[in-house]
């Protein structure tokens, strides 16, 4: 999927829990995310916690729709 | 490691008064037989049938394949730790019934499996079509345990192909070949130039109806070994798998294991054939870890250039299979994969449960689900009670003029994943 | 050595048969061959890892209507063996058509049975 | 009986009507054989005539896909085949994408049998081998002698109703259906001959070529992001509550678009996960954990974006086959290009 809209043109990064799948699939700017059935959040923590966690993964997103990258690259989250 | 096979071609199968060869013929005492079989207390009863090529004839459920074969010189005795003491086999000569197998059948559990058509559109895909076929119905005594059950049948089965064997003892082979495996440094010496070439088959050790003996040794319990292929020729590894009739490999197949043969045609010529490693396929997944790390490192340690890798079953010997592929590749060793293929009815699913991009030299015994419809046969060895149940077989697949749908895989040996039957798919 | 482990079963036989054993607990669920798989799966995306092949067995899904599974007691990061295994596994059991059969009381023992046996191959 | 009704399709070049400069060639049809139809003619011998010749340049047809599918597509059932052949379109592309599209249409909405021809890396192949069968062709008109024989025997086959055989008996390319075949040598011989030429580098076609790991080169990095306009998308399979248009929860026949304008927080009484893969509570307890609408509306405000798109776009994820999946992407990615979506976050579980 990830590889069909880039084809197209448009610059697409993929956050995904196992970054390992998005290298197979072909994603060219990776972020990873936090577990599988809770990619941008975690229960454990407060609604105010998580969701600034939320936050630190899409800012790494735009940050790596930003870059320019030639391979495929992950862009780690600093949380 | 030398062998000689001298083979004695039959082309018929008929029961006798007494059992003997001549001119080409089985002559078989089917007492003799009954007796042999029936000294183990339990099983309760066992007909002796016999099919030959081109007859309408369905054995079914079919659950080992075993030719008659006797070691005539060199130590040891055919199925070394099962029948024969645990000597280590593979030297000297044996003499073969080329052309004669012993097929058992019986029902061990409601889901036993396995055809094997005489004629018809089903003998083109098995290779049992082409043998003549002495067949053993056993029936076990009242509330014998399938572990039992399945035990008694197979000793039945190999306790008879000794006996027939046995018959070939004194014959002069009409044909005679000559196997040979030196040790790794004579090897290396004398073939300085050709690629040293291996093989790595992957035996089904899963459980009951899942299991395979190596000199009686069950599969699972190995850590991959070494094995002069000349040693598999006596009868060193045996079958206890029954499910998937397919692509398991009865005994025949291990002890005619076409790879080895194919792999031997070439040796000395293109190929230096310099070893046959044993892994195996368990349920635990640290055991196929230890077992592929095994593998690859007794591929390495043996010096090799190249390697086919055999695989036996699906889905959990998939896992298997690409690990062993995988590591070897990483080994810098080049590899060459066999396995068959579940591509569902319309062939369009995928068809392996795992893939890795180092599997890119394949060879398929061709897509398992297959459906074919087999013609009504005159006559039915076993019983046909069990073609809608086995594996392949599905509800209301037998129609009122007596044809059966089934999906290739309940067929005996139609998708062989060690390459012995002709099978294929794109 | 083994692991500590929870086994998720269908299969009453596997049930009875493990309940007792030592680091063995026993997660039995009266639910489909695909079921105990997404069982499992879970599990995985929790961060267990896992131990048995979830295909074991020559009898297709579809054939058999038991499974037995097996997974870590303990949890860790996310182990991505187990995930593509557990994964690709559902995707090829949903290829396997259900058979009518795999209902055929009749049979049921003789199913338990193989499954039991392919379980207990691990200890 | 009577002979079976042929129509073939070509392009410009191959009537002879000119090169490039004549690509805008509008479709006409011609009663009879035209150009390389005297190869398939004679290789279709007694069985087959050619009736009539559609002739379409490829640059009207590229330029104006569906009104010249819609004209090419009434002359064709005008004449009333039984078999309809295009090309071969060898290493044309824009000739490969024309003949695709048409043996498609031609398959799929008059219901006659088709087939085309082409080089396997003609951007055609790749688009329509797994809809129509496509005869492997060499790479330039030289080809043609090779290629004749093929089309019209596969052709014959798809005409009467036979049954096709093994991509490599009947010379198409891989469409990812298996079809099994008797080989002349067993498994192990072939295994052997196989490894002999991995051995000694040499080429060698392997039985079954491993699920294809392709790449696409990155796109250029979004130069002004406090300004672009960011769709959202996720494989997670988040849905409004209630799943209006029943995407299954794995093998999906389709995707979910959702318009979210005036949304600021996927809460579990508005938004689920239809997902089959993983276990919903956490979603559904909040579906911006899988897809963060709530986020990008703040970053939305702050101006740390131009704007989030109006619509979302959901799929299932790994349930779903690769294949669809691709269809899928290739749809939306469409309107997303048309409605001048800039970047999009792809979440996946």
């Amino acid at each position: 999927m990830v590889k069909e809209i880039e084809r197209a043109g448009i610059p697409v990064v993929h956050i995904c829990t196992v970054t390992p799948i998005s290298l197979t699939v072909g994603a060219n700017r990776i972020v990873p995310a936090i577990a599988i059935p809770h990619p941008l959040g975690n229960p454990a923590l407060t609604a105010e916690e998580e969701k600034n966690i939320r936050r630190k993964i899409l800012e790494t997103a735009l940050q790596a729709l930003s870059t320019e990258v030639t391979d495929q690259t992950v862009f780690e989250v600093k949380y | 490691m030398k062998l000689e096979l001298g083979y004695i071609h039959i082309h018929d199968i008929q029961l006798a008064a007494a059992s003997k060869v001549e001119n080409g013929v089985l002559y078989v005492d089917a007492e003799a037989v009954k007796k042999l079989v029936l000294e183990d207390e339990q099983i309760a009863s066992v007909e002796v049938e016999v099919a030959h090529p081109g007859e309408s004839v369905r054995i079914t459920p079919v659950k080992d394949v075993i030719e008659p074969r006797v070691k005539v010189e060199g130590p040891g005795g055919m199925f070394p730790g099962v029948i024969s003491k645990v000597d280590t086999v593979g030297s000297g000569k044996t003499h073969v019934l080329k052309g004669a197998a012993v097929v058992t059948t019986g029902k061990i559990v409601g889901f036993q499996e396995g055809i094997i058509d005489m004629s018809g559109v089903g003998a083109q895909y098995t290779p049992f079509s082409k043998t003549n076929n002495l067949v053993l119905v056993v029936q076990p005594v009242e509330g014998l345990k399938q572990h039992d059950h399945e035990h008694a049948v197979r000793m039945a089965g190999l306790k008879t192909a000794v006996y027939l064997g046995e018959l070939a003892r004194s014959l002069t082979p009409d044909e005679t070949e000559t196997f040979e495996t030196l040790p790794l440094k004579e090897s290396m010496d004398k073939y300085p130039e050709l690629p040293r070439v291996g093989y790595v088959q992957m035996l089904q050790s899963q459980g009951l109806l899942h299991d395979t003996y190596v000199y009686g040794v069950d599969a699972k319990r190995i850590i991959p070994t070494v094995i002069y292929p000349t040693e598999v020729m006596d009868g060193a590894i045996i079958s206890g798998n029954c499910v998937s009739a397919c692509d398991k490999n009865p005994t025949y197949v291990h002890q005619n294991n076409p790879i080895v043969h194919d792999l031997f045609a070439q040796h000395g010529k293109t190929i230096n054939f310099a070893a046959m490693v044993i892994t195996n396929e368990n349920v635990y997944l640290a055991d196929k870890e230890r077992s592929s790390n095994w593998s690859s490192k007794l591929c390495e340690f043996l010096g090799l250039d190249a390697v086919i890798i055999s695989e036996e079953g699906f889905g959990n010997p998939d896992t298997d299979l690409i690990m062993n592929c995988r590591k070897i590749t990483e080994k810098g060793i080049k590899t060459v994969i066999v396995t068959d293929e579940y591509a569902g009815r319309d062939g369009s699913s995928q068809s392996l449960a795992d893939a890795h991009s180092s599997a890119d030299a394949l060879v398929t015994g061709g897509n398992a689900n297959q459906v074919i419809t087999l013609p009504k046969m005159d006559k039915v060895i076993g019983t046909e009670d069990y073609v809608g149940i086995i594996a392949g077989g599905w509800d209301q697949n037998k129609h009122e003029d007596g044809t059966i749908d089934v999906e290739i895989q309940a067929i005996t040996g139609a998708t062989s994943e060690v390459g012995f039957n002709y099978l294929s798919a794109r | 050595m083994l692991e500590r482990m929870v086994v998720f079963t269908n299969n009453p036989m596997v049930r009875d048969a493990l309940s007792q054993r030592d680091g063995c607990k026993v997660h039995y669920a009266p639910v489909s061959y695909r079921q105990i798989l997404c069982l499992a799966r879970d599990a995985v995306h929790q961060g267990h890892k896992l131990l048995t092949h979830p295909l074991s067995g020559s009898v297709k899904p579809g054939e058999t209507p038991y499974k037995s599974v097996a997974v870590s007691q303990e949890k860790g990061l996310l182990d991505l063996p187990s995930l593509s295994l557990i994964e690709n596994s559902i995707v090829t059991c949903d290829k396997f058509p259900i058979r009518s059969k795999s209902k055929d009381p009749s049979l049921q023992e003789d199913f338990q049975l193989v499954d039991l046996s392919l379980i207990m191959s691990i200890f | 009986m009577s002979k079976l009704r042929v129509v073939h399709y070509i392009n410009q070049f191959f009537a002879q009507i000119g090169g490039e400069e004549m690509a805008d060639y509008k479709p006409e049809y011609r009663e009879g054989i035209v150009g390389p139809g005297l190869a398939l003619q004679t290789a279709f011998g007694e069985e087959a005539e050619i009736v009539g010749t559609v002739i379409c340049g490829d640059s009207y047809f590229n330029e104006n896909l569906e009104k010249a599918t819609a004209e090419v597509l009434e002359m064709i059932k005008a004449a009333k085949p039984d078999l309809f052949i295009a090309g071969p379109a060898f290493n044309a592309g824009r000739y490969g994408v024309a003949c695709g599209t048409i043996t498609d249409a031609v398959k799929k909405e008059l219901g006659i049998p088709a087939l085309t021809g082409m080089y396997v890396e003609n951007p055609g192949a790749d688009m329509f081998k797994s809809s129509v069968y496509i005869i492997s062709t060499k790479n330039s008109a030289a080809g043609m002698r090779d290629a004749a024989p093929k089309m019209a025997k596969l052709g014959l086959k798809l005409a009467k109703g036979e049954k096709v055989g093994a991509s490599c008996e009947d010379g198409y390319i891989p469409n990812g259906i298996r079809v099994n075949l008797f080989e002349k040598e067993r498994g192990s011989k072939r295994a052997v001959k196989m490894l002999l030429a991995k051995i000694n580098g040499k080429p060698f076609t392997t039985e079954y070529p491993m699920p294809d790991f392709d790449r696409v080169p990155p796109c250029p990095a979004v130069k002004d992001i406090a300004h672009a306009k960011i769709a959202l998308v996720t494989s997670g399979g988040i849905v409004p509550k209630g799943n209006p248009d029943h995407i299954e929860s794995s093998n999906a026949t389709h995707y979910g678009k959702y318009d979210i304008e005036g949304v600021d927080d996927l809460t579990s009484d508005t938004y689920a996960t239809a997902h089959g893969g993983y276990d919903p509570v956490y979603a559904n307890e909040d579906a911006d954990r899988v897809l963060p609408v709530d986020v990008m509306r703040e970053f939305e405000k702050e101006g740390k974006i131009g704007s989030l798109y109006r619509y979302f776009y959901t799929t299932v994820g790994n349930g779903t086959a690769v294949k669809s999946a691709k269809a899928f992407a290739a749809e939306f990615s469409k309107e997303l290009v048309a409605d001048g979506v800039q970047a999009v976050i792809l979440t996946s579980t």
